[in-house]
Formats: structure tokens, sequence, C-alpha cells
């Protein structure tokens, strides 16, 4: 898989597209000695030394890179997480879609169990079959069943462990924000180690409503190792019941939370009496 | 300019004129019968034949078609003329005896019988050729024209059959002067396109019409008909309006416009519509032709209405007997339950005119009498002296009578009792209620509505004339019922208050606006999407408030995920202070 | 387009998380943790996170300043060197060695932080010594 | 002798309908509950998710965000977007243990004073009956 | 090169019995043997026709007249192989019964001058050859190679040239105000209608002398500059619309018609164009109208032809006869021509002369030339025993002027100021059997199918006249339906439109003027004198003069005449149709006509209007 990967970018980066374009260098991974981390390999660089693991939010460098470079244009190397957290990058303007080719791939069976992937290959594959999705979170396939007060219990010994470190926030390719809400003092006050239950962990879950691409960097990158997968899962399905909107599925599909009802109405309830819209089922 | 002198008084005319022109332009009255200002001179009828004197040879010639050249002399009345004209009405009346226009003109020249024999009493036509030349040179159609010779010679379509083509217009029969045309309203068949019949299709739509100018109904007018038939081709038929029209005022290629205006401000001044009262049975309103709404009684009272002012029953006949049942509709459970203020006073002048006008006796089922306004108690006071019977109490039920009368039955609140009177007519002082499309007005001016289906006013007392949308005023019956003074007052109010924001320059808008912090802001553009008033936009690649389109409702504030949107008033410390305050106190 | 990220370790306390820096042309413009490295394990503290923070901080100095009539007045090496050295050296006259104290960082190399041991106990004769990660 | 629960109540009230609801019933010398806290706002889309964590965080046992009916909305669509985020809100509030009966969302409009008494009653005895917010949320 | 003859057979009326002579004479010349030296010629009409038909034999110039296919072997034998005149077939004269064998000394053709008939019956009118051998296109030729149109109009208005139509407009000055008129386009115009009952010389020019008109109106056409004539034929005329046709042909072929006539550069083309049959359509603004293609129905008069004509563009319309005059005029010159007629009637003029006269024809006399001339010397006068009453000159347009009146110089004014009319040059001599009321009942009938029915005057004014004439014919009038009468007639004449109109009562007002105690005798004593009103007249035979010779009784045709052999005859009023055709027999004035009234009542024969 690797190899043919290598081939491909080692072809795309001295091509010339139909309007004679190049491409300036290729978002990837890159071992050096031990480490592997992000670099954009340049027509000419020595490609074995590109790699596809450790998974690293590639979107983001694209996006930083597309901000301060006006004029370059990217190819990357994309799973299917990388390529929906695209989508709603470029929907929200962090990536410039005329400057980006996507190189996708797909992952393998156990990468898409251990992620729990619904969705493990990217609509623009090229290398790689793609692998069967992978199972729902054990967690939250039985979380319908558990009581206010075993989530209670569960969340309340899971949060206790948060260090604050922001990590979660800071990996996350969605969480692209200057300045963030979770450390608004008016939301969160300050000088708590265990951030204020529940507001500190929702502010971010309320805010990756119509953006979480279940790409799993923030559980992978916390120290606390919370299973902060499950909230967001639960998020989305939420999200999917009510507007039914897939975050990461298509570009041209408006922020469903930013647009009047004409535009992405109520799949559930009538919101002429908010009391008609539906609860997600709660275990007795 | 040409000099002539005409029965000894000398003129000026123009060179394209003629001697009929020139006569008739000065009020010199020669008659014809087969002249028509909008049409070329026929020369048919030889009635306008005068003596033309010129280089001394005097001459008699049809004034219609001899040019007033200059020099002439001309005698309109002289024995010749008098002669030729004498000769000429014997002719005509011995052929159309029984055509009014032809024995008056007759009689002026002294024939009062036909001199000659009649061939056919009941000829009508005079051979004058104009319904010919209207249909042909001005409507274009083509229709009629004459057939056969000499004494034979008659006017018709070809092969004197039913043609498709007549477009039904009617001009030939407004322009023949003895009435030898008329309509035939076929179920089917030559006439299935909208006959016109004789009216004209340019016409002032009424007396009080403001402003006072005729119309043109493009459905009837022959011009137009003649340009959708023949797709454009026929494109100047008729036009006789614009040919008489001194002022020469008609533009037949005006279009109606419709107008995008960019404004500052609307006064919405809907109005309101009368309630039916069909919507109650009990008051039987269209069982019978003497049960009718208060608009109708004015119609009836009014000098340019269908009987000129009087008040009748529908035989003619003055009522002996009326009935005026005020609150039908209003202050009603069943229908609106509001008052709608004005019935009182005009059910009052309705009761005095009934008084005035035919004497019978009235009986007001009334109430409350609501006479409220300056001027108005007294005015109570007057029709109760003319003799006007008050009965205070709701006229309940109105019934028709086999024998066509109508029984009113109510409660006497004063003697307590319940009360019946047969009357020969009722009026129903019915309610008003908001127009039928208030809902199209209001979703396009964002307007709220009251409780009674009025458009809301920003507050009853203290902003009667503004509404919660910047811009958007209401003046009269739109805000609820008023009468004539009181909507004069509002509409005066709303007026100054528009004319408040034109002279300023510059608009004082409300400080609660929201503001973006660009530092903060990374572009994602949600808050575009959320602004019901698209005042935000993206300005290098960063989001950027118009403080004059922003309302001021937050919703971008509570959207932006980085907080990099402020806003001025309600900021969320404000927000979270008072959420302490409260919870402090409770 | 010069992208690097640069592999370094957290400076901030002893765990040794690693993380790379990732500049272009020079410029910092994010951090990434390392994921290769069995300590850190892709996972960094609020501070690991932020360690780049101060890098190109408004406040931080970039020369030596001397207050002069009041008033902070940027001043080269040399100088400060040689006015601390007067100073200093006049006070632990006056008032003996324990007058002066030493603050030493953290975020010093441990080198750094000897040779300031060793200002302070053997030029100075004072074990007045610590530093800021005990706050 | 314990005193008896007295619940804190939060509601967020939009200037233009809820608000003028409330101070007609108020005018209409009709009775509501005290424990509802009023806060007006200008519309209730200008309430974030924040907002109402921020109002459980300083103590209130329950929120009610109240604005006018949907297409009544002073800025037109203002409501559309509190009615899309709430739910989601209540949702997530259930998935973290607290219970979603706490918050609640409804239209009320400044005809509807009668309506605005039997929504805070109504609200209030719901939360009196589930309790103080700290039994869920221990510090 | 046509090859040269000996002599030539000119055979003249064309019509009739006189069809199958030309055969005859070329069967009977070809059986001699003599066909390349004897050539037979189908001419045009000599204007005799109580005589006709007429051969005549040139160059030596006998004439024979009535001559029968059975008569062409001695005409063959005598005249042209022994060349003496065969007397038995020769012109007698009338009353001294004097056989003239020359064509010029007959007194039928001396007192008359041919200019406009100058060369019908003399020529070929199918043969362009014979036009120009007797002169044909010099003139044309001299117009378009020496002179200027101004100079041709100048010449027309000195030679006093003046409509032959009948109102008699100066023909130069028409010419002039076409010429002067704006517009790049105009046209030239022959009206060749001829409405009247009573006129056939347009119709004889036409077919006798069609090249004659070509080149008038070639000539008219460079004068007026129009490139485009028309001759507007009566469709009655078959014969005139062929040889004109044929005529325009062969015009082209020598390039006398078409492009560059002759090499001056100056196009000119003609078109034929068939009358509806409408007597209307000869007036000039109807004849435009109906050259267009539309209804014939005159416009108002005050927009001149000569500036919006045909298709509105300037036209100029001239009769037929007058365009012949033309050609004559250019070569002989205008002094020459206005030598000839009266002060202000210049030139000749064609008249149709019938009636109760010997010599009934088509004649061509000068100006000026008076009635009793015309009717006496040309006309040989009425035939025998009877006396001419009145001559009616114009056609249904004209009048009847009293022989009180023959000695009236015959010109525009002069016909006009005694109530008549020049007209189209209809002369009928009327005798004491004509009845003026029926005269005038006959030519009001005609125009009351004529009318266009357009004006009103002219429509029913006349309509009414007719009305009242036929109740004065029947004797149910009053007195006083002559006032109203005259009035209408007044009326009509002051108030009509167009030229139809305004002569229509010239008969009525004419036969008032001078006969109004015939129409008073036929009111008051119920009789027509002149035994033609049937309703008043009875016929009666005198018995004392009746020779019982039985000659009334062969001509009746109601055989309601009887008498044996001489016996006086007794006429049966029953039957009686009072045709008068026994009246005219009877040599010995023994019939005689007394009022119907005298008459035991029988039923009236009414006369229907």
């Amino acid at each position: 898989m690797i190899d043919e990967i290598r081939k491909i970018v080692a072809e795309r980066l001295n091509e010339t597209d139909d309007k004679g374009a190049r491409l300036d260098g290729m978002v990837a991974l890159r071992r050096t000695g031990p480490a592997v981390a992000p670099h954009v390999f340049v027509a000419g660089d020595d490609l074995s030394t590109l790699e596809i693991n450790p998974r690293y939010p590639l979107m983001t460098v694209v996006s930083r890179l597309h901000k301060r470079l006006p004029d370059i244009r990217l190819g990357v190397v994309a799973r299917g997480c990388d390529e929906r957290a695209y989508v709603e990058m470029a929907k929200r303007n962090q990536i410039d879609p005329e400057r980006l080719v996507i190189l996708g791939f797909a992952c393998t069976a156990e990468e898409a169990l251990e992620c729990y992937c619904a969705e493990p290959f990217p609509k623009n594959l090229v290398v790689g079959t793609p692998a069967a999705p992978g199972p729902q979170n054990p967690i939250v396939a039985k979380y319908d069943t558990m009581t206010l007060a075993e989530r209670r219990a569960f969340w309340k010994q899971q949060f206790v462990k948060c260090i604050k470190c922001y990590g979660c926030r800071n990996i996350c390719p969605e969480c692209f924000c200057e300045a963030c809400a979770m450390e608004d003092k008016a939301w969160v006050e300050p000088g708590f180690l265990a951030p204020p239950f529940p507001a500190f962990h929702l502010i971010r879950a309320m805010h990756m409503a119509s953006r979480c691409i279940a790409c799993r960097q923030c559980e992978h990158t916390c120290p606390a190792h919370i299973p902060l997968t499950v909230l967001y899962d639960l998020m989305r399905r939420d999200m999917e019941a009510l507007l039914g909107y897939v975050p990461g599925a298509d570009l041209a599909a408006l922020p469903p939370l930013s647009v009047t009802l004409e535009q992405t109405p109520l799949l559930l309830g009538d919101a002429h009496d908010p009391a008609t819209i539906p609860l997600a089922p709660i275990g007795r | 300019m040409n000099k002539l002198i005409i029965d000894g008084a000398e003129y000026q005319a123009q060179d394209d004129q003629t001697i009929l022109d020139v006569c008739r332009q000065n009020g010199i009255e020669i008659p014809t019968l087969c002249y028509h200002p909008a049409m070329e001179p026929y020369g048919a009828c030889r009635l306008c034949t005068v003596e033309v004197i010129r280089h001394g040879w005097s001459n008699l010639h049809t004034a219609c078609t001899h040019p007033a050249w200059d020099g002439l002399e001309v005698k309109t009345q002289s024995p010749a003329v008098y002669d030729v004209r004498r000769t000429l009405m014997g002719l005509f009346l011995s052929r159309c005896p029984h055509v009014p226009v032809i024995q008056n003109l007759a009689r002026q020249y002294g024939v009062t019988e036909p001199p000659f024999a009649t061939d056919d009493p009941d000829q009508k036509c005079i051979l004058c050729g104009l319904c010919v030349r209207v249909c042909n040179d001005l409507v274009k159609a083509n229709v009629i024209n004459f057939s056969d010779r000499g004494i034979d010679r008659q006017v018709g379509p070809p092969f004197l059959e039913k043609t498709r083509d007549c477009i039904g217009c009617g001009a030939c029969t407004i322009v023949c002067p003895t009435g030898a045309i008329d309509i035939v309203l076929e179920e089917a068949g030559v006439y299935a396109e909208k006959p016109l019949g004789p009216t004209a299709a340019i016409y002032v739509p009424s007396l009080q019409a403001v402003p006072r100018v005729p119309v043109i109904d493009t459905d009837s007018c022959i011009r137009f008909r003649q340009q959708d038939r023949s797709n454009g081709k026929i494109a100047d038929a008729c036009g006789v309006c614009q040919t008489l029209c001194e002022a020469n005022a008609i533009d037949f290629d005006q279009q109606d416009e419709i107008l995008d205006l960019t404004v500052g401000s609307v006064i919405v001044a809907t109005g309101f519509e009368m309630w039916d009262p069909k919507k109650l049975s009990q008051y039987s309103y269209g069982r019978s032709p003497h049960i009718i709404t208060g608009m109708e009684f004015e119609r009836l009272s009014n000098a340019g209405g269908p009987t000129g002012g009087q008040i009748l029953l529908s035989d003619g006949s003055k009522p002996k007997r009326v009935a005026i049942i005020h609150c039908v509709g209003s202050r009603d459970h069943n229908a609106h339950a509001y008052c709608s203020r004005i019935c009182c006073m005009y059910s009052l002048k309705h009761a005095h005119l009934v008084r005035d006008k035919t004497g019978a006796e009235v009986y007001e089922f009334y109430m409350d009498m609501r006479a409220f306004g300056k001027g108005y108690e007294e005015f109570y006071e007057r029709v109760q002296e003319e003799g006007v019977t008050m009965v205070r109490g709701r006229g309940a039920v109105v019934d028709v009578l086999p024998n066509g009368k109508l029984r009113v039955k109510g409660e006497d609140a004063d003697l307590g009792k319940l009360l019946a009177v047969d009357v020969d007519m009722v009026v129903l002082s019915t309610a008003i209620e908001a127009p039928h499309d208030a809902d199209k007005i209001s979703a396009l001016f964002g307007l709220g509505r009251t409780a009674d289906g009025w458009f809301a006013e920003a507050h009853p007392k203290l902003r009667p004339v503004e509404t919660n949308t910047d811009g958007v005023f209401l003046a009269g019956c739109a805000q609820g019922p008023k009468d004539v003074p009181d909507t004069v007052a509002h509409a005066g109010a709303a007026s100054a208050a528009v004319l408040g924001l034109l002279d300023r320059g510059e608009v004082v808008i409300a400080p609660t606006v929201a503001e973006v912090n660009r530092d903060d802001c990374v572009g994602c553009g949600d808050c575009l999407l959320v602004c019901p008033y698209t005042a935000i936009t993206r300005v290098e690649g960063k989001a950027q408030i118009n403080a004059a389109l922003c309302k001021g409702c937050g919703t971008c504030v509570a959207t932006c995920p980085s907080g990099a949107i402020m806003a001025l008033h309600f900021t969320d410390d404000q927000i979270v202070a008072q959420i302490d305050g409260v919870l402090a106190w409770a | 387009m010069d992208y690097k990220n640069t592999l370094t370790t957290c400076i901030y306390c002893g765990c040794g998380c690693q993380m790379n820096i990732e500049t272009l042309d020079g410029q910092i413009i994010g951090v990434w943790p390392s994921k290769t490295q069995e300590i850190s394990q892709g996972k960094l503290c609020i501070k690991g996170w932020n360690v780049t923070s101060f890098s190109d901080h408004a406040d931080r100095l970039t020369t030596p300043l001397i207050r002069k009539n009041g008033e902070l007045v940027e001043a080269s090496w040399d100088e400060a060197l040689t006015l601390m050295a007067e100073r200093l050296g006049a006070i632990k006259t006056e008032s003996g060695p324990d007058s002066v104290a030493f603050l030493a960082s953290a975020k010093c190399t441990n080198e750094e932080n000897y040779l300031f041991n060793k200002l302070a106990r053997a030029v100075f004769n004072t074990n007045n010594i610590d530093h800021c990660a005990r706050l | 002798m314990g005193v008896e629960f007295e619940p804190k109540i939060v509601a967020f009230m939009c200037n233009w309908c809820t608000y003028a609801g409330a101070d007609n019933a108020g005018v209409a010398r009709m009775e509501s509950p005290s424990n509802v806290l009023p806060i007006r706002v200008m519309c209730s889309g200008r309430i974030s998710p924040e907002m109402v964590m921020r109002a459980f965080r300083a103590g209130a046992d329950g929120v009610l965000v109240m604005g006018c009916h949907i297409g009544d909305c002073h800025y037109s669509t203002g409501n559309h977007r509190s009615v899309k985020r709430m739910p989601l809100l209540r949702n997530l509030l259930a998935t973290v243990g607290v219970n979603p009966e706490r918050l609640e969302l409804t239209w009320v409009s400044a005809a509807e004073a009668p309506r605005f008494v039997q929504v805070t009653h109504s609200f209030t005895d719901k939360i009196r009956s589930l309790g103080p917010l700290s039994q869920e949320v221990a510090e | 090169m046509a090859d040269l003859y000996r002599a030539d057979v000119l055979i003249s009326c064309l019509h009739g019995q006189s069809a199958d002579l030309a055969p005859t004479f070329r069967q009977e010349i070809e059986r001699r043997g003599m066909a390349g030296e004897v050539r037979v010629v189908e001419t045009g009409c000599r204007g005799f026709c109580s005589v006709g038909p007429v051969v005549s034999i040139q160059p030596d110039g006998e004439f024979y007249v009535n001559v029968q296919p059975a008569d062409v072997p001695e005409i063959v034998e005598e005249t042209l192989v022994k060349g003496r005149p065969v007397q038995r077939l020769t012109y007698k004269e009338p009353t001294t019964r004097k056989s003239i064998t020359k064509y010029d000394d007959i007194p039928f053709y001396g007192k008359q001058m041919r200019i406009v008939f100058r060369n019908t019956g003399l020529i070929d009118p199918q043969s362009i050859d014979e036009y120009i051998a007797v002169g044909g296109y010099e003139a044309l030729g001299k117009v378009l190679t020496s002179m200027t149109p101004e100079e041709v109009i100048e010449e027309v208005k000195k030679s006093g040239l003046r409509g032959r139509g009948g109102a008699g407009f100066r023909t130069g000055r028409k010419w002039e105000s076409t010429r002067k008129a704006k517009g790049d386009v105009k046209y030239v115009i022959a009206n060749g209608d001829e409405g009247d009952p009573g006129a056939f010389m347009d119709r004889s020019l036409m077919e006798g002398d069609p090249h004659a008109v070509l080149e008038g109106m070639a000539i008219a056409g460079f004068a007026v500059g129009a490139n485009q004539g028309y001759v507007y034929v009566r469709d009655e005329y078959p014969l005139a619309v062929k040889n004109l046709n044929l005529a325009i042909q062969q015009a082209h072929e020598y390039g006398l018609l078409g492009e560059d006539i002759l090499g001056s550069g100056f196009a000119f083309d003609i078109g034929i164009v068939r009358g509806a049959g409408a007597f209307v359509c000869g007036e000039s603004s109807a004849l435009m109208q109906s050259l267009e293609g539309k209804v014939g129905e005159p416009r108002s008069k005050h927009v001149h032809a000569t500036d919006r004509g045909l298709w509105d563009r300037p036209s100029c319309l001239n009769n037929v006869e007058t365009l012949a005059n033309i050609p004559v005029i250019m070569l002989r010159g205008a002094e020459w021509f206005a030598s000839i007629g009266t002060e202000n009637s210049k030139g000749t003029k064609g008249f149709c002369l019938v009636g109760k006269i010997r010599n009934p024809g088509l004649i061509e006399v000068p100006m000026g030339m008076t009635l009793k001339e015309i009717i006496y010397d040309i006309g040989g006068g009425p035939p025998r025993g009877r006396k001419v009453k009145a001559v009616q000159t114009g056609g249904p347009s004209g009048g009847c002027i009293p022989t009180s009146r023959l000695d009236l110089a015959v010109d525009y004014e002069t016909l006009s100021q005694a109530g008549s009319m020049m007209g189209s040059g209809g002369m009928i001599a009327l005798d004491d059997r004509t009845c003026m009321v029926d005269i005038s009942r006959f030519f009001l009938e005609f125009l009351k199918d004529e009318s266009c029915g357009k004006c009103a005057p002219c429509r029913e004014g006349i309509k009414r006249m007719l009305e009242i004439l036929t109740a004065i014919s029947n004797g149910d009038a009053k007195m006083g339906d002559i006032d109203t009468l005259e009035t209408l007639a007044k009326t009509v004449q002051a108030a009509s439109l167009c030229g139809l109109g305004k002569s229509a009562p010239n008969p009525v007002l004419s036969t008032l003027q001078y006969f109004r105690q015939e129409y008073e005798q036929h009111i008051t004593e119920k009789f027509c004198p002149s035994g033609v009103c049937r309703s008043l007249v009875a016929y009666v035979v005198v018995d004392d003069k009746c020779k019982g010779c039985g000659l009334c009784i062969k001509v009746c045709s109601q055989e309601s005449i009887a008498g044996s052999a001489k016996q006086p005859h007794v006429i049966d009023q029953a039957t009686c149709i009072q045709c008068g055709a026994c009246f005219d027999a009877c040599r010995f004035d023994a019939i005689q006509v007394i009022p119907r009234s005298q008459v035991e009542l029988l039923p009236k024969q009414e006369v229907h209007a």
C-alpha cells in the first residue's frame, strides 16, 4: 500500500495538469529517524521516507498553509476522516478547494475497527480497496439503556480525570477558532482542575455538533484517556436524527444550525410546538 | 393661414382644413349625416352643401370635402342651399320615414311628410357609408362594405352572410347616424368573443375618481384587440380618441410599470373591509332585497347612485318604516368581539337621512350609543328630536314575512321586555374587519397582528403609528377601526413620523447592534448564514457587520463559536451578571 | 515555502514529552505532539501544547534593559553585564553574600542551571538559589 | 422542619413576545410563580448553549427559554436557531446524565398572557418534583 | 417589303352580313388569278351606316353601297378587270336619284372633315405598315427628335384643342398641370369607355385606327413626363381590344413603344385595361378607381387627377378621340388646327348621327356647323313625310334641342347654353313620333341603373324623377308633379357628386324647357300626341282616308286590324298594343292617334318603371 502511495505521490508532484499548473507540494507524513511528523514533500524529495502512520490531522496543515500562502497548490495523502475533515473545513473557508488535490487511500479493516469508523475510506479513493465499516463503539451501542444516574456516574468518573490540557481541542482539525469559548471565563470559571462539569466538555460537544467527523484524534491525544468519542458519536447521532446532517458528507450542504428551518427543517417534532420534539431514549 | 369669408364674417383656416372644419370650429351650424370627425370626408349625403363663390363664380359644393382655400366666400344659409337641403331631406324622409334623426332634420327644413312613396317603411339605412368606412379604415376589420349599385346599393358582409371576421366591436353601431345597425348577441358563433356593445372603451371610472381622468379598457379597445388578433400586424386600428383629443394626452404605448422603489419608509394604509352579514343567518341578509348593509344604504342615498339619492324600495316606492340595527357582527363573539367604533354615528346619519328623505318611521336598535366625538352627542340629540325611535337593545333577529315585510325582533332594555317591529326596510350597520389579504401584507412587512386581526402598532398608547419593524408605519383603519377625523389625525401622525426620518440625513439607530472582533474571527461564515438582515458580509476573509442594517437580535453572537462577535447591549457579561443576580436574589 | 516539523522535547517539566514544532519559513505556526515517543504517546499537557507561546510574545525581552531615570531603556549586553558586576559585587561586599538571591528557571538547560548554581554558590558564596518550577 | 425545596428557574424571555406577554399578564394582574426569574433578551436566538449551561452552573434548577412563535419572530428567523439548538442541548444534557426536563423551550406570544402563567406554573411544579440540580451535578 | 398591288378592295362594316364579303372577294380574285395584283383589305368603319356594307376600290375610288356577296363577281369583273363602275351599286342621291360613284362627291361625306377618322375605313387597322404609310408615327418622330415637352404642350395649347369626352376641358392646360405636378411616376390614360348607349365613334376609332390613339398617347406621355399609359376600353368592344393589343405589339416590334423609342431615350409603354361595363366609369375619378381594381365610385373633385390620380400619382386622362387629334396637330401645326371650328371650340367633333334621319352614321364635322346642316345636309333630313321635332345631343347627359334652335352652331358653349351638352357626341334626331316624356324616361331608366348609388341626390333623386315620369306616362300624375320634377332635377344637378349625377337631369330639364306643354298635355288631357305612351293613346282608322290597302294588317303583330280589300279597316282596341306600326306603315294618313280616354275604357297598359 505505502509503496503504491509513494509512487503516485512522485507522479503527481511532477505532473502538470491541463491548465499547466503543477502542485507545489504534497502534504503527508515523513519519518525522520524514530519520529513521524507531517511534512510537505516537493518534487525531487526522497519519497522513501513518506509514511501513513501514525495518523495526524493533515488537513490542519493544509489549512494553515492555505491561509498563509494564498497561491499555494497542494496535494494531500488522505484517509476517509481526513477527507471528511477537509469537507467541513472547506465549507467554513479554512481550506480553498480550488488549491487542493486529494490523494485518498483506504484504511485497513483493523484501523476501521480500532476507530469504530463507519466509512473507513475517502470518496476520492486512489489507492487501496475500501474495508468493511467498523462496529459501533460498544458504550454507544448500549447507551440508550443507561439511566441518567448511570450516565452521570460514568461521565463524572471520566471528566474528573480531565487536566484541562485543551489537547482535545488543539488536535481537532475542526477546532480552528482563534479564540475559544472553553477559555472564556464567562462560561468556564478559571482556577478549577477538573473543569466544571458538564459545561467545559459540553461547550465543545455543542460546537462539534455539525463538525465532528469522528477521526478519533481527540480521544487519542487525551492524556486522561477520556472516551470523548462516545460523547461525540452520541452527538452525531442526535444531529443526524434531528436535522439529517452528517458532517463531512457533502460540501454543498449548509451548516444546519446556522440556517433557517426552511433551508434545513426539523425532521422530528413540530417547530411550532417545541414540546413535541422528542428526546433521545433514556434508560429507566 | 388662409382667410375666407363665411356668411359675411372673416375666419382663418389652416391649409389642410375643409370649409366644414372651419365652420364647426367657429360654431357655424352645418347639418351633416355622412361626416365623422375621425374619418376622411366621403361626400355621400350632400347635406352639407353650401354656396361657394370663387373668382366671381358661385357653385354649390359639399363643405365636408371642399378645402378652405384662401379668398373663398361661403354662404351656408343661402336660398339655393336651403332648397337643396330641403329636397334632400324630402328624399331621405321618403326613404326612411320612421327614423327620428331624419324626421327632425327634415322638420328643420319644413318637410314634415315624406314627399314620395316609401318602398320599405322599416328602412333605416341612408347608405351614408360611415359604418363601412369605420370598419375598413379605422377598425381595419374589413367586414362590411357596399354591395350592388345604384338604388339597389346596400351595406353588408360579403355575400350578406354571417362572417367570423366581425369582432363585435360595435364601432359601426356607434357611428351609424340612424341606428340602422345593432349588436346581436349570439350564444356561440360569430360573437363568441367578448362583445363590447355600444359602450366606449375609454371612460371615466367614476365622478369621484382621483385623478378624474379617463382610462382605456384594453380588453374592449379596438386598437388593442386588433393588435392581439393580428399579433401585431394591425397596430394602428381606430385611435379615434387620440385624434379627437385636443390636448393629445393619449399615448397607446404606455405600459403598466412595476416600479421597484427603494424607499426608506412605508406607510401601510390598507384600510378595512366590510364584514359579510351572511355569516350570521339570523339577520336573513340576502333573503330580501330590502335588507341592506350600511354601505349599500350609502350607495342608495348617494346622488350619483342608481336611484339618484332617493331611498326607495325595490318596487320604487318609499319605505314607511325603516329599522336600523347596530353592532351587526361587532361586539359579538360569533363574529367580531371588538366594537367597530364608526357604526353608531353613521347609523344616526342614516336615520336622519331616512327621516329627511322619506319621512318614514325609524327604529334604531342599539346597545350603547357611542357618540364620543366632538359634536357627536349634539347630533344624536338632534336625530332623536327628528322623531327617530331609539330602542336600547340589540336587534337580535330579522325575519322575512311572506308578504315581504321584515319583522325585527329584539329586546328593549329600558322597558325590560321583548319587542317585534314590522318594517319595510332594515339597514344592518355591519362590522368592519381587516382586509382578507392582511396575512400577505403582514408577511411582506414583518408586521405583527393583534388578536382582533388588525395590524399591531408598536405600542397601543405611546407609538400608535409605528410598528415593530423600523421604517414601517401604520395609518388609518389598518391599525384598527377609526372614523374619518381619527383616521386623518392618525395618518397625519404617520406622515409626520416619516417626515421626521426624511430630513435628518443620518438616522439614529438603536445602539443594540453587534460588532466583530476581527482578530478573533477566523472567517468560518456561520454568522453570515444566520443574519436575517444580511447585515454581515465577508471582507478580506473576516466577517464585518453593517451597523445600519443590524437590528441587534444577537443570534450571530450566540452562533459564533469563538465569541468573536460582541453585542453592544445584552452582552454575554451583562446576561451572565443577570443570571448570577437573579439566582443570588432568589 | 520552507515547511518544517522539528522534533523537540518540552522544556516545562521533567516528563520530557516530545513534540514537533511546526514552522513555516522560520515562523512557528503550530505544535504537533510526537505520537511515536513512548513517553508522551502523542499527548501533551497544557504547557506542552503552549510551549511555543512565549517565543514571539510581545512582552518577551529581546535585549537587556537598564532603568535610567525611572524608565527602562534598551542596553547592550556588555553595558548590562558590567553594570550587574559592579552593583552585585558592591552589594555582596557591603551586605554580605546572603544579601543576594538567585532564581533559576526550569526552562533552562541543566548546563545553564549548573553554571548558575556555581555563580551563586562559588562566586557569591550563597545558597540562596531556587527555580520557578516549584512555584 | 425541612424547608420545602423551592426551585430556582431562570427564564430567558424574548423581548417582543414573551416579555410583552409576561408584562400583559402582570398588567392583567395574573399570578405566576416567583420561582421563575425572568431575564430579557432581544431574541430566543440570542441564547447560546454556553448561556444555558452557565445558568445551570450559577445554580438554576431549571432553565426556560421562551420566544415568539415560529413566523412571529420580530427578527423573522431568530427562533429557528433556538428550536434547533435547544433540543440538541437537551439530548446532550441527557447524555451526560443531567435530566433534560430541566431545560424547556416554549413559545409564548404577547397576546398569550394566560398561557405564560400556565407555562410558568407547570414548569415550576415539574422542577420542584425533580429536586435541586445539585443532586445531579455534585461538586 | 410588302409586295406592290395594282388595286385594293376596302371592305367596311365588318359586322353582320358583311362578315363574309371579304372571303368571297378573295375567292373571286383567287379564281381570276389576280391574287398578286389585287389585295382585299377589311378596313374600319366609313360611318355611312344606312348604306352599309360598303366597298371602295382603290386607287380609283369607286364606292359601292349595300354590297351583298352576290354582287362580288360583278364588281370584280366590271371594276377590277374592266375599270368600269357598277352603276347598280353606286350611291344614289336620295332626292335626285343621281348615282355618285366617287366617295368624295357623296354629300354625306362632302360636308364632313375627317381628321380623327382620317384613316378609319382607308387602312387595315391591323397593319402598322399601312398606318405608317399614311404618315403614322411621323408626328411622334418629329416630337421626340426636335421638340421639348414644353414646346409640345405650347403647341397643344395654341391649337385650342378641348376634351372630346364631353366636359371640354382645355387639353393643353390639363397636360401642363400634369407636367407641373410633383412626382417622378406619372400616367397617361385614354378613356375608351364610351358608356353612352347611343355612341359608337370611339369604338370605330379604336377598331379602325388604333395607332392614332397610341401615337397620341406616346406624345402625351412625352409632354407630361409619363412613361406608362393605359387605354381603358369598354369590354363590350372586343374587336377594339384585339386591334389595340395588336397595335401595341406591332409598335413594340417597330421600337415605337417600350424603351428608348426611336433612340430618343424616351421610354413609354401602354397597357390595355377592359372596363367592367359601368357607365359611371366614364367619369375620370371612377375610371381611375376601376383601373386600380376597385369599385368604380367617383371621388370628390377637389383633388385634381393631374395632381393625385391613378394610385395617387399625377395622371393625365383624355378621351381617345382627343388623343387621335394630337398627331395631326403636331404635323400640321396648331395654327392650322385653330383655323378649324369656332372661336373657343377648335377642330372637329365626331358625332353618332342616329334617330329619324335618312343617313344615320358616324360623322366628323368641324365645330361651328349648324344642327340644321348636320341633320339635313349630312343626315339627309327625316324620312318621308316626317318632321324633325328636336335633336338630342350628349346622350343621357345631354338634352333635347327643339327644331326652333336648329340653326345653333354646334360647340361646347352653345349646346350647354341650350340646356344640352356636347357630351360624348351622340346626336339623335327626334320626329313627331317621339314623345319627349318617354325620351326623358328612357334616359332616366338607363341612369337609374347606371348611378353608382354613392351620393343621395343622384341615387334617390333619379329614382323619384323616374317615378314621376312613369306616373305622367301612365296618366297617374297631377299638375304639381311637374314642379316637383323640376325641383328634383335642379337639386340632383346641383348637389350630385360627379358628372353622371350633375348631367342626369339634363334630358328632363331640357325637355321641360322646350316641351313643357307635352308634359302638361299628358297630365291634363291624359293624351300623348306622339302615340308612344300607350296608356294614353289609341290608334283608330280614319274611315274616309283608309284605302283598304291592307298594308297595316301586314305590319300589325297582334292581328288586331281587320278589313277587306278596298274597305276601311278597323283596329280592335282590345288586342291593339298601341305599337304604332300601322301608323308608320300607312301611306294615306288613314290611321290617327286619339286619347285613349275617348275609347270606351279598356284595361290600360301600364309602363313599368
